[in-house]
């Protein structure tokens, strides 16, 4: 129904990007990809543990004709990190997307500014096609986009959160500020949450936590689907002007007489 | 010969290729990359790059995380 | 997908009531009914105008094997005028359910809560499904479900204000107090505000403005048809627990060492 | 005799049934329901009941509104 | 500094009133009164328990020349009740000024705006000076004044709930809706809630637990006062407007240059 | 009545700052600043003007015995500008103090978080006592609690939107963050925002066009000052916690019986 | 003679006037209000006014509570 | 000789120290600071520290403004 838009190379339909981790199991996590409607889902790479093996692994679930997997930087502190990461990681999944974060606090994981532009300019000149996860800081996304990255990623409230779009007026100051597709990554917690960001104007929304830590993810999966398309359309439609006041929907002509 | 694969120190008589050391943890068939002192080695050249006493070697693969 | 709901007699599998009228013609209101998935939509009833003759009638639009059709009582501000106004209706449109509104103030278009107990009680008796507008005041809301009945529509913000919920405490208090539908009524401007309704756990939304001042209503219709049902999918699956902070999808093992 | 229908006066030299009255405004066609002094006459009476002098009568339809 | 209001025949200066109840002591409730700077303050009637005497009368403790004390009509769920109470309360305090609650709900203390608005009907008659308890129903509240009441009393939460003015936009419209003073009555939790009754416009604002319930009521009772003076003073001030975007304080001109 | 804290060497009483500009005029600036009960106000410095000599300097009206006068870097977008309008500053005031603000956007002034670290490492080198305007961005607080500055100075709003404290949650998350003063720089429209930044902790407020910019600048300026000593009360008290429901607090025993 | 004073029964050999009852109980030196079958009872008039088998006497005080 | 003075140019025929500068620009009694190429001249130097061929002299002074 609505429009695609693209993230370098990638042409998507589906609005809606879903991060792994935190399910029950890899087919639960299949599920709600599934149930998501998402055409992309990212990973993050890890060293492979030696001494257990692991019976499976999650891209043994993900089927790469169906999702585009983009692996992300996570757990990065440094841009030196987040750089070889980013380099180790396209040599794993073939991809020159890059979900890029570098993380200034681990207690918070609020993104490092300073590194995560430093680690930017690093992997646009490598030929990345870079998706950087930052506060919602016009200056920071339009900085981001000058150095080439192909989309700014927000946060709407800290990672795992779940408080929704905390600052929307920063958010319609960042779309104001840039031309790169916005795309709110972190805070989503429910579905009207997913619907304001698209409401905004943003172009995407990115989560995992909303759908992998709620009772039933899988429903959540589909409750965020509709919800990323219900906000795009309405965003599209173009919604009524708020008023203070009631304003009669019936005509005020024809009111019947009582004796 | 001496080298740290993720963090744990080994020891080997003698060098080994990536590959090799790939085939000794089990790894031939997992799909991984591999880092050698921070430089990233293309899957291409796992036969021919050595490891060599002193390295550090990464081998990672993909997980669920992050965001 | 999500199961249905009754209304007296009615079975319904849609959750979202539309209203009719300021539609720029009757086959944009048509439209906006076949996009928003509705299965019941209201209309008022008015003095038949014998001087100039309208080109045809709403009812010629809306086929009644499609979509069921309820009278309302809008423009009534005495128990009286809202009785007659729901008893002319019945024998108009072969129906026993009524969407009662006694407004208190033709310029805020709130309800007189006294009057729409009194004409509630009446019209019960009478044999009528009463479907009353309310202010979202819980102690109304219990009374009007002991007087009995079919649900209570408390409204989210004042009719054609578009503000949204204005007061989620109230409407959680109110579902807390009662065992009927709760069924929101005005307020609802955009898709969002019809999912956080139903994220509340509200049985449906009727909504009119929303839809009808839209820029483009029947686009809009389609954003509040996959709202409704991306908040109702939503408060199914149970959302994640709202924290303060952060806290990372990612495993905190297995990060990689720089030299 | 003088009757109101929909808050205007109208004269009629003789009583008129409601059908009648439906009749002589072009409405017997329309979808429309009526009151003779604030009670409902039902359709299926239309041809029996009739309009008295000084009667206060609404015909009602169905029109967009509300919410 | 700012100018005074009458309820009935009394003049006040402060627009702060504060209810009694729920203090460690009556030496802390007398403490608190004090640091408030109120100059109002009600009290419940209740049964003498004949079996187990107090010692000594909270009335002991608010002298007359310093507080006017008005009785509430609290825990009473008709009209009827509330007449009688309200009866005795002006025999015992020589006042005929009655704060009227009528409790519609003892789970949630939401008023019950039929008994209410009749119990303020026969105390009105019989020559009070009625000061009604109710939702921020603006119909309710257009009644209440025309019934003749001395001014309305909407909450801004639930009594007891500390969650600030959950709806300013209702309390916006009974200010356009109503002559007669507006006192918001419940709901205040901390200083900015009062704050915020005030700059929207309301009169004075009545509060109980949230200075009862603060760890330190004596100094959250100062607090209180500040903030009503300071959401008063700003009202009257007339704020600025609000824009999504900065704009600069400082002179564009003159900005030095850097070789 | 609270309790003093410091800035660098300053000991301060009064919890507000205060900017200059935007007045009618030099009069209105320092009756506003009397009304304010500040102790310290922020100057921008500009070149002088050779063509018209204006009437009259600022620091003519503002006595340095009554009134702490530090400078702001204003209008600076580059760290090497901040740095030396800091250093002319300091030699044209006598004072080590400076408001470090690097302006990243001129349409929506948002600080250049890299930028701003850039001059407040080089400041503090030099000796400053400094004080920056930044996002409130947690990790950009860090980093520059960790550099040396005296205090952070998160932006509560765009400067000149009068929108609040847009992002408490982000306030609060900094306030955990840091052990130095946290002063919220910009956003205050009116009396409830200066009460909110304080009810959550933070040492003080300052506040520029929420004074100039209101229709009595002097009574706002007043209003000011009562909502800051309030909001700092009510912190200092603890407020009552929030409840989604009622609780009365009049004794549930002893209610009267009718007959 | 049997009356309810605020919700307990008591009972009295004699009519006894409200002053009476309220010295039993002692209650005088008290700032009460009394209301007998929901009728309030002037403070003035608690000298002559008599309670009488089968009344409801209520006696009340003031207290903290409410808002 | 040339210099720019707050971003004018300007021409004088010897050079002059920052005094007589502001003292030409009637600028002595005021409270200004200076700064020649990018470097702050304290107060305490304006009479012996000399405007040269090419400089950029800023002479700045406090305002309204900021935040």
């Amino acid at each position: 129904m609505s429009s695609s838009f693209r993230l370098g190379d990638l042409e998507l339909h589906s609005r809606l990007i879903v991060g792994s981790g935190k399910y029950k199991s890899f087919e639960e996590n299949r599920l709600a990809l599934d149930a998501s409607g998402t055409e992309l889902t990212t990973v993050a790479v890890r060293r492979v543990d030696l001494t257990s093996r692991a019976a499976g692994s999650l891209l043994d679930w993900i089927p790469p004709e169906r999702f585009h997997i983009i692996p992300n930087t996570a757990g990065c502190s440094t841009a030196k990190e987040a750089v070889l990461t980013a380099q180790l990681a396209r040599e794993l999944l073939g991809t020159r997307l890059v979900k890029l974060e570098v993380i200034g606090d681990p207690r918070t994981l609020f993104p490092d500014t300073v590194a995560t532009l430093e680690a930017a300019r690093i992997l646009v000149a490598e030929g990345f096609t870079v998706l950087p996860y930052i506060t919602d800081d016009p200056v920071a996304c339009m900085r981001l986009e000058e150095i080439g990255c192909a989309a700014v990623m927000p946060l709407g409230a800290p990672i795992g959160s779940g408080l929704g779009i905390r600052n929307p007026a920063n958010i319609r100051i960042i779309l104001e500020s840039v031309s790169c597709p916005v795309i709110v990554d972190a805070g989503v917690g429910t579905a009207s949450d997913a619907a304001i960001a698209m409401e905004l104007g943003c172009t995407a929304v990115l989560m995992s936590t909303g759908i992998a830590a709620a009772k039933d993810p899988i429903k959540m999966a589909h409750a965020m689907k509709l919800a990323v398309e219900a906000g795009r359309a309405a965003y599209e439609a173009g919604r009524m002007p708020r008023r203070l006041h009631a304003q009669a929907s019936s005509p005020e002509q024809g009111l019947i007489d009582l004796p | 010969m001496r080298y740290v694969l993720n963090g744990e120190s080994h020891e080997t008589p003698a060098p080994l290729s990536v590959l090799d050391l790939l085939t000794r943890f089990d790894l031939r068939r997992q799909r991984v990359a591999v880092a050698i002192n921070a430089e990233v080695v293309p899957k291409s050249r796992f036969a021919e790059v050595l490891v060599r006493d002193g390295d550090k070697v990464e081998v990672i693969h993909a997980v669920g995380g992050g965001a």
